[in-house]
C-alpha cells in the first residue's frame, strides 16, 4: 500500500505539481494540503514545494509562516513529522525557524536557473539514506533569493552537529564556496540544504522533484524523494507515538 | 503643436480620432454624436492595436485552415489537436511600446498578458518564449532595455510558473530606439475544455474577476477628466501599468477550475481596451449585448471617472458569461483562489454595449433613477470598426528579389580578401548576434513544470507530453537584415526557419502563429514592407502547407532615429509523435559520418557575415526555393523517424562554419570535413543561404541516408567524420584556393581551430558585449 | 477609533553583507558621484493604522514589523510616525523627483 | 570635508498598483491583525556623503535619489537627513524588535 505524504499548496506555489508527479514516481500516494487547512489528514511526511507563496513578496517564504497549514506543520514537525522544503519550501522552513538560517537575496542580484551539482554531507538522513553514493548530483536551481547566510558560531555549529545536509559541488566534488562559479547563489560555505537539531526537517533549494526522470537530463533527484518516501514508509509502519500524536 | 494649440484640438483629435473616423462613429450611431464617454469607448476600440484597421485587409489572405485546427484567428490564441484528446494552444503578442517606456514592467505585462490568451481558451500554459530585439549592445540605453526587459519576462514568467524555453534576442541599429519585445506562450488542454471568448446567451450573467480596477493605462485618454476632477497631478494616472505575477497565478488556476467544472459559458482576458474590449468584443462574438452595471465594478481606489474603468487597462482581469444558476459556485471559486468577483452586467438581446450609473436590480433591469451613460451597438466597436486601405508603394531605387532558383551574379568583389576563416568563423561565434545567450537565459526559470527535454540554447525547445509518448516542440525566429533588402523574402526566410528548426528534431510543424513588427503605416514603404511581409508569410505557409492560426500586429514602430526593419518574428509549434525518436543538433559519437544536405547558393547580402565584414554594395541575399525547403524538412523528418539519424542541424546564422561549429561545442566532439565549395570561401563557409542541413549519422546508415535525400530530389554529400578536439575545414572544387587565386585573394582555405577556443568566443560574447563581464 | 499612518523602515544589520548597496556605490563613478559611502539598502513601509489609541497602534505596528516585516536575524527596524502632513510631502517631493529625472 | 548621512525613501506614487502591499494586507488575517490598511511598500536607502556643505550633499543625495535609487515613472521619492543618533536609534529600536520577534 503506498504511503501517504502530504503536498502543502500556497496560493503561489507552483512546484506542488511536480512534486506529485515526482512523489507518484517514487511509488507514494501524494495528498494535497491546502493552505487553510490546520488538519494533516494523517500523512506520513510533508514536503513544501518550490514557488512564490503569496507572491514571495516582504521576503520570500514570510507571509506563508503565517498560514493555518503551517501551524500544523510546525506542531507535526515538533512531534518528529518528516517535513522536506524544496527551494521555495526552504525559504518558508527557515522564515518559520523550523530550519536553521535564512536564504538571502543571490549575490548576483539576478534570478538563477541553471543545472546546479550537489553532494550530500550524510547518507544516514531521512532524505538521503536511498543515494547510492556520495557522487555529485545533478539537478536544476531556480531560485533569486537563495543565498544561505547564518552567523559564524551557528555555521560552525551546523557542521559540527551534522545539519548541513547538502552541498554546492564542482566537477572535481569539492564544495564551492561563494564565488566559485559553481556555487549559483553566493551561499555561505556551500550549503545547498539545511537540517533542523532533530533531523527530521530539512531544506534544499535545488530542485531534485525536476531531475527524477532521464528524459528530462537527470534523475540525480529520485534517490532524496525515494529517501523520503522509503523514511515515510517506516514512519506509517512503526506508528512511532511521537508522530501519531502530531496527527 | 503647443500646449495652447493642443487644448484648442476638438476633443476626438486629441483621443487620436481622425475627423473622418468620427464621421464614421456618427454613422454606426444612426447619425447622432457619440457623447465623451463613448467617444473615449470608440477611441480604444477603433485604436490600431484593437482593430487592426490597417491590416485587417492584408490578414485576411493569410491560410488558416489546416489538419486539427480547433480554434484559429479570431480567437484568443489557436489551437490544434494533437491526439489522445488532447491540443495545444498557442499566440505570439507585443508589447513593444510599453518595455520601451519601462522595460520592466512593460515586458512582465507582456508575459502576462499572452498568458492570458492562452488559459482564457481552457489551456494550462506551459511554456513562454521571448523574442526580443535591441540596439546597439554597447549603448547604455540598450543596456538599461535589456537588463529590465529579461528581468521583466524572468521576474513575471518564474513567479507564475511557467518555463521560458526559448526565444530570440538579436542587435540591430535600426531598434535602438524602439526595441521590440515579442512574447509566445503555448498552452496544453483537453480538447473538450476549448473554451469560446463569447458573451453565451441573453440572461447571462457578466462576471469580472482578478484584480480590481484602477487607473492604469489610462494615458492619452485623460484629456476626458472632468474639470471638477480634483487632483490634477498626472501622477494619479500612471500609464505604465504594473504586473502583479502573484494575481495571475491566482488568475490562472482559478480560470481553469472554472473550466474544468464546466461552471463558465464563455471567458474573455481583459487586456488592451479593458472591460470596453472585452464586453464588446463577447457580444459581437455571441450576437449579443451587454448591460454593464458600473457601481458593481470592483475599484482600487476611490472616484475614477466613469471613462477610467470602461477603458483602464488594470492587469490581471477577466470576464465571463455565466448562467446565473452557476453563480454560487463561480463566486466560491474565485472566493478560494482570493480573487474579487462581480456580477457586472447582463447579457442582452440588443446587440448595445450599454453603460448604466445605480445599479441594476435583480432580474438585470436598470433599478429606478438608474442612468444610461452609453449607448453603442457592439459590433460598431468591433467587427464592424473602420477599415483603412492604406497606400503602398515600394521604396524608388531598390533590387528586386531574385526569381526562387534563379542563381544571382556572384560578387567579384567580397569583402573576403585577407581574411583568415578560423579567425572570422571566432569572430562570428563571439558576436553578439552569434554568441550563446545562456547570460540571459539563465535568469529564467526554464524547467519549472518537470517537462522541459531541451531549454534555451541550443535550437527548439522540446516539452514532453506527460502521460503520452509525444513531445511539442516550440521555435521563433524573425528575419530583419533580408527583410530590409526584400520584405518578401524576409518574412519568407522566417517561416522557412522556424519551421526547419522544428523539424530537424524529427517533429511535425503544427502550426503557425505570428507578430508583425512594423513601421507607421501611413508612410506607403512602411505598409508596403507590411504587405509584403503578409505576402511572403502567406506564400511560405501555403508552400509548407501549414495554417496561420493567430498573432499579432504592432505598427508605428519608429523613433526619430527612424523606422524598425521590417520584423515578422514566426512562431511555430510541432509535434513529435514519440520522444525516443527525438534528434538533437548536436555531435554524438566519434566516427559518425559528417552529411551536408543541400548547396549553397551565391550571396551574402543579410547575412551576419555581411553585417561584421560588410557585403558588397550590389550583392543580394540568397534565394530562397519554397518547394526545395519543403522537401528538405519532410526529407528530414522522416530520415529521423526512420532512425537513420544521429544529430541534425541547420545551417542558418553564420553560415555553415558556424553551424558545424555548433554540432561540434555542444557535442564535445570535433571534426575533420572537406567542403565543396562551389562559389567563394566567404559564401560557402559564411553564407546563409537557407534550406540546408549539417547532419551526422553512423556510418551504416550514411547510404541510406544519402538515398533519401536523393529521392527527395536534394543534394547531399558525406564531408568528412565526427572526431577529434578540433574542427577542421578544407575547402574543395572551384570556389576554393582556384576562386581564391583568381582573385588574389590571401584566403587560407583551411580552418582549423580547437574546440577549446569556438568554445571561450561563444560562452562569452554577449555578456562581454551587454558589458555584463569584463 | 482614529487613524494613525506609520512608516517601518527595515535595513540590514550592520554586518550583514548588502550586495544591492555594493552595486549601488560600484555605479557612482559612472554617474560622476564622488563621495558617497556607506550605502546600505531596505525596505519602507508605510501603512495605516485604525486603533482606539496611539498605544495600541503602535503595539500593532511593532508586532507587524517585528514577526513579518523584518528578519530579527538579518535585519533591524525602526517604527516611524508619518502624519498626512509628512505623507503629501513625500508625494510632492515625488513629483520634484520625476522633474528632475 | 563634512560627513552627512541620509536616508532616501522610495515609495510607489499613488495611484500605481502596488502588489507587495496588497500581499501583506492580504496576511494580515492570518497574523490576526485588524485595522491595518493602504498598505504600500517601497525601499530605503541609507548612505553617507562627504562633502563641502550640506547644500553640496542634499544636491548629491537628490541627483543619486532621481537618477539611480528611483524610477521616476512609477515611484516617488523623499530625501531624510539622519544624524548619527537617529541611526543608533534605528539599530536599537532594532533590537527591541527582534527581542519581541
Ligand atoms: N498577424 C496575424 N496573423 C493572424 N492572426 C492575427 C494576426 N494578428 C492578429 N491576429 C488575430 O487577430 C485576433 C486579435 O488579435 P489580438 O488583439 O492580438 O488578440 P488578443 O486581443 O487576444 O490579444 C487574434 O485572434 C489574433 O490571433
Ligand atoms: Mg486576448
Amino acid at each position: 500500500m503506498r504511503v501517504r505524504i502530504g503536498v502543502v499548496v500556497f496560493p503561489g506555489s507552483n512546484c506542488d505539481r511536480d512534486t506529485v508527479h515526482a512523489l507518484d514516481l517514487a511509488g507514494a500516494e501524494p495528498v494535497v494540503l491546502w493552505h487553510e487547512q490546520a488538519m494533516l489528514e494523517g500523512v506520513a511526511a510533508v514536503v513544501l514545494p518550490g514557488g512564490f507563496a503569496y507572491g514571495d513578496y516582504v521576503r520570500a517564504g514570510v507571509i506563508a509562516r503565517f498560514s493555518p497549514v503551517m501551524r500544523a506543520v510546525a506542531e507535526f514537525a515538533a512531534g518528529g513529522g518528516l517535513v522536506l522544503g524544496i527551494c521555495n519550501g526552504f525559504q518558508v522552513l527557515a522564515e518559520a525557524h523550523l530550519v536553521p538560517g535564512a536564504l538571502l537575496r543571490n549575490a548576483s542580484l539576478r534570478f538563477v536557473g541553471q543545472e546546479v551539482a550537489i553532494a550530500a554531507e550524510r547518507l544516514d538522513t531521512p532524505f538521503t539514506h536511498a543515494l547510492d553514493a556520495r557522487r555529485p548530483l545533478r539537478m536544476p536551481v531556480a531560485h533569486g533569493e537563495g543565498r544561505y547566510y547564518a552567523d559564524e558560531a551557528t555555521l560552525d555549529a551546523l557542521e559540527r552537529d551534522g545539519q548541513v545536509i547538502f552541498r554546492y559541488v564542482d566537477g572535481a566534488g569539492t564544495p564551492a564556496g561563494p564565488g566559485d562559479p559553481a556555487n549559483p547563489n553566493g551561499s555561505l560555505r556551500a550549503i545547498a540544504g539545511v537540517m533542523n537539531a532533530a533531523g527530521n526537517v530539512a531544506g534544499l533549494m535545488p530542485h531534485p522533484e525536476r531531475a527524477a526522470e532521464g528524459i528530462l537530463g537527470s534523475d540525480d533527484g529520485l534517490g532524496i524523494v525515494r529517501s523520503l518516501v522509503e523514511s515515510a514508509r517506516r514512519v506509517a509502519g512503526s506508528q512511532s507515538p511521537l508522530v501519531a500524536a502530531a496527527r | 503643436m503647443t500646449v495652447a494649440e493642443r487644448a484648442a484640438e476638438p476633443l476626438h483629435r486629441r483621443l487620436g480620432v481622425t475627423d473622418e473616423e468620427l464621421a464614421a462613429i456618427r454613422d454606426r450611431l444612426g447619425g447622432r454624436a457619440p457623447n465623451d464617454l463613448e467617444l473615449a469607448m470608440f477611441s480604444v476600440m477603433w485604436s490600431e492595436h484593437c482593430s487592426y484597421k490597417s491590416s485587417k485587409p492584408l490578414l485576411r489572405t493569410l491560410p488558416t485552415a489546416g489538419e486539427g485546427v480547433v480554434a484559429g484567428p479570431g480567437e484568443n490564441a489557436g489551437v490544434i489537436s494533437i491526439g489522445d484528446g488532447l491540443a495545444v494552444a498557442f499566440k505570439i503578442e507585443s508589447h513593444n511600446h510599453p518595455s520601451a517606456v519601462e522595460p520592466y514592467q512593460g515586458a512582465a505585462t507582456g508575459v502576462g498578458g499572452i498568458l492570458r490568451d492562452i488559459f482564457t481558451m481552457g489551456a494550462r500554459p506551459i511554456a513562454v518564449l521571448d523574442a526580443l530585439r535591441f540596439g546597439d549592445p554597447a549603448d547604455a540605453r540598450t543596456r538599461h532595455l535589456v537588463d529590465g526587459v529579461v528581468r521583466g519576462v524572468g521576474g513575471y514568467g518564474n513567479c507564475v510558473g511557467v518555463p521560458t524555453v526559448g526565444g530570440e534576442l538579436v542587435f540591430d541599429p535600426s531598434y535602438q530606439g524602439n526595441p521590440l519585445v515579442n512574447v509566445m506562450a503555448i498552452g496544453l488542454m483537453e480538447e473538450r475544455r476549448l473554451t469560446l471568448a463569447t458573451a453565451g446567451r441573453p440572461g447571462d450573467l457578466v462576471v469580472l474577476y482578478g484584480s480590481a480596477t484602477g487607473r492604469d493605462g489610462i494615458g492619452g485618454a485623460s484629456v476626458l477628466a472632468s474639470a471638477t476632477f480634483t487632483h490634477d497631478d498626472p501622477s494619479k494616472r500612471p500609464s505604465v501599468q504594473v504586473g502583479d505575477p502573484f494575481a495571475e497565478k491566482l488568475l490562472i488556476e482559478a480560470s481553469l477550475e472554472l473550466i474544468e467544472r464546466g461552471l463558465v459559458v464563455g471567458l474573455q482576458d481583459l487586456g488592451a481596451g479593458g472591460i470596453t474590449c472585452a464586453t464588446s468584443e463577447t457580444a459581437d462574438r455571441a450576437g449579443t449585448g451587454m448591460l454593464i452595471d458600473l457601481d458593481a465594478i470592483p475599484r482600487r481606489e476611490p472616484g475614477l471617472e466613469p471613462f477610467e474603468v470602461m477603458i483602464s487597462e488594470s492587469q490581471e482581469r477577466m470576464c465571463a458569461a455565466v448562467d446565473p444558476g452557476q453563480w454560487p459556485a463561480v463566486k466560491e471559486v474565485c472566493e478560494r483562489w482570493g480573487l474579487p468577483v462581480a456580477i457586472i452586467g447582463r447579457v442582452t438581446a440588443d446587440g448595445d454595449i450599454a453603460i448604466v450609473e445605480g445599479g441594476l436590480d435583480a432580474d438585470g433591469q436598470p433599478r429606478p433613477g438608474a442612468r444610461e451613460l452609453a449607448r453603442v451597438p457592439a459590433r460598431a466597436l468591433t467587427s464592424d470598426a473602420i477599415v483603412h486601405d492604406r497606400v503602398a508603394s515600394p521604396p524608388t531605387h531598390r533590387r528586386g528579389a531574385p526569381a526562387p532558383g534563379a542563381p544571382a551574379p556572384v560578387s567579384d568583389q567580397l569583402p573576403e580578401r585577407g581574411i583568415d576563416p578560423g579567425a572570422v568563423l571566432l569572430g562570428l561565434l563571439g558576436s553578439a548576434n552569434l554568441a550563446s545567450r545562456h547570460a540571459v537565459f539563465q535568469q529564467y526559470d526554464s524547467t519549472v513544470g518537470a517537462d522541459t527535454v531541451a531549454g534555451p540554447g541550443r535550437g527548439a525547445a522540446v516539452l514532453r507530453v506527460k502521460g503520452t509518448t509525444k513531445a511539442l516542440v516550440a521555435s521563433t525566429d524573425g528575419d530583419h537584415a533580408v527583410g530590409l533588402l526584400d520584405p518578401w523574402l524576409g518574412a519568407a526566410l522566417s517561416v522557412a526557419e522556424a519551421t526547419r528548426n522544428v523539424s530537424i528534431t524529427g517533429a511535425r510543424p503544427l502550426g503557425v502563429t505570428n507578430c508583425l513588427n512594423y513601421g507607421d503605416p501611413t508612410r506607403p514603404e512602411a505598409f508596403w514592407q507590411l504587405s509584403e511581409g503578409v505576402r511572403g508569410l502567406a506564400d511560405a505557409c501555403r508552400a509548407l502547407g501549414l495554417p496561420v492560426t493567430g498573432g499579432n500586429v504592432s505598427l508605428y514602430n519608429e523613433s526619430p532615429a527612424g523606422a524598425i526593419a521590417p520584423t515578422p518574428v514566426i512562431g511555430v509549434v510541432g509535434l513529435l509523435e514519440d520522444i525516443a525518436t527525438l534528434v538533437g543538433p548536436a555531435f554524438v559519437a566519434s566516427d559518425d559520418q559528417v552529411v551536408l544536405v543541400g548547396d549553397a547558393q551565391p550571396g551574402l547580402a543579410g547575412s551576419v557575415y555581411a553585417a561584421l565584414a560588410g557585403a558588397a554594395p550590389e550583392d543580394d541575399p540568397p534565394p530562397l526555393d519554397l518547394t526545395r525547403e519543403a522537401a528538405l524538412q519532410t526529407f528530414i523528418r522522416e530520415a529521423v523517424a526512420r532512425g537513420l539519424v544521429a544529430s541534425a542541424q541547420d545551417i542558418s546564422g553564420g553560415g555553415l562554419a558556424v553551424a558545424l561549429a555548433e554540432c561540434a561545442m555542444w557535442g564535445d566532439l570535433g571534426m575533420r570535413v572537406r567542403v565543396p565549395a562551389a562559389h567563394s570561401p566567404a559564401v560557402d563557409l559564411f553564407g546563409e543561404s537557407p534550406s540546408r542541413l549539417v547532419v551526422s549519422c553512423a556510418p551504416r546508415h550514411a547510404a541510406a541516408l544519402a538515398l533519401l535525400a536523393r529521392q527527395h530530389g536534394l543534394p547531399v554529400e558525406a564531408i568528412g567524420t565526427v572526431g577529434g578536439d578540433r574542427l577542421v575545414v578544407e575547402l574543395t572544387g572551384a570556389g576554393a584556393i582556384g576562386a581564391g587565386d583568381e582573385r588574389s585573394s590571401r584566403v587560407a582555405d583551411a580552418l582549423d581551430v580547437s574546440l577549446r577556443d569556438l568554445r571561450h568566443a561563444w560562452d562569452h560574447g554577449l555578456a562581454r558585449a551587454l558589458g555584463w563581464e569584463g | 477609533m482614529t487613524s494613525f499612518r506609520y512608516a517601518v523602515n527595515v535595513t540590514p544589520k550592520p554586518g550583514i553583507l548588502d550586495p544591492q548597496g555594493r552595486a549601488v556605490e560600484g555605479s557612482l563613478a559612472h554617474l560622476g558621484i564622488e563621495g558617497v559611502s556607506a550605502v546600505r539598502i531596505g525596505r519602507r513601509v508605510e501603512l495605516t493604522v485604525d486603533a482606539s489609541d496611539e498605544t495600541a497602534a503602535i503595539g500593532i505596528v511593532e508586532r507587524l514589523a517585528s514577526e513579518l516585516l523584518s528578519n530579527p536575524l538579518i535585519e533591524a527596524y525602526a517604527v516611524e510616525a508619518i502624519g498626512a502632513t509628512s505623507s503629501t510631502t513625500t508625494s510632492s517631493a515625488a513629483t520634484d523627483g520625476a522633474g528632475e529625472g
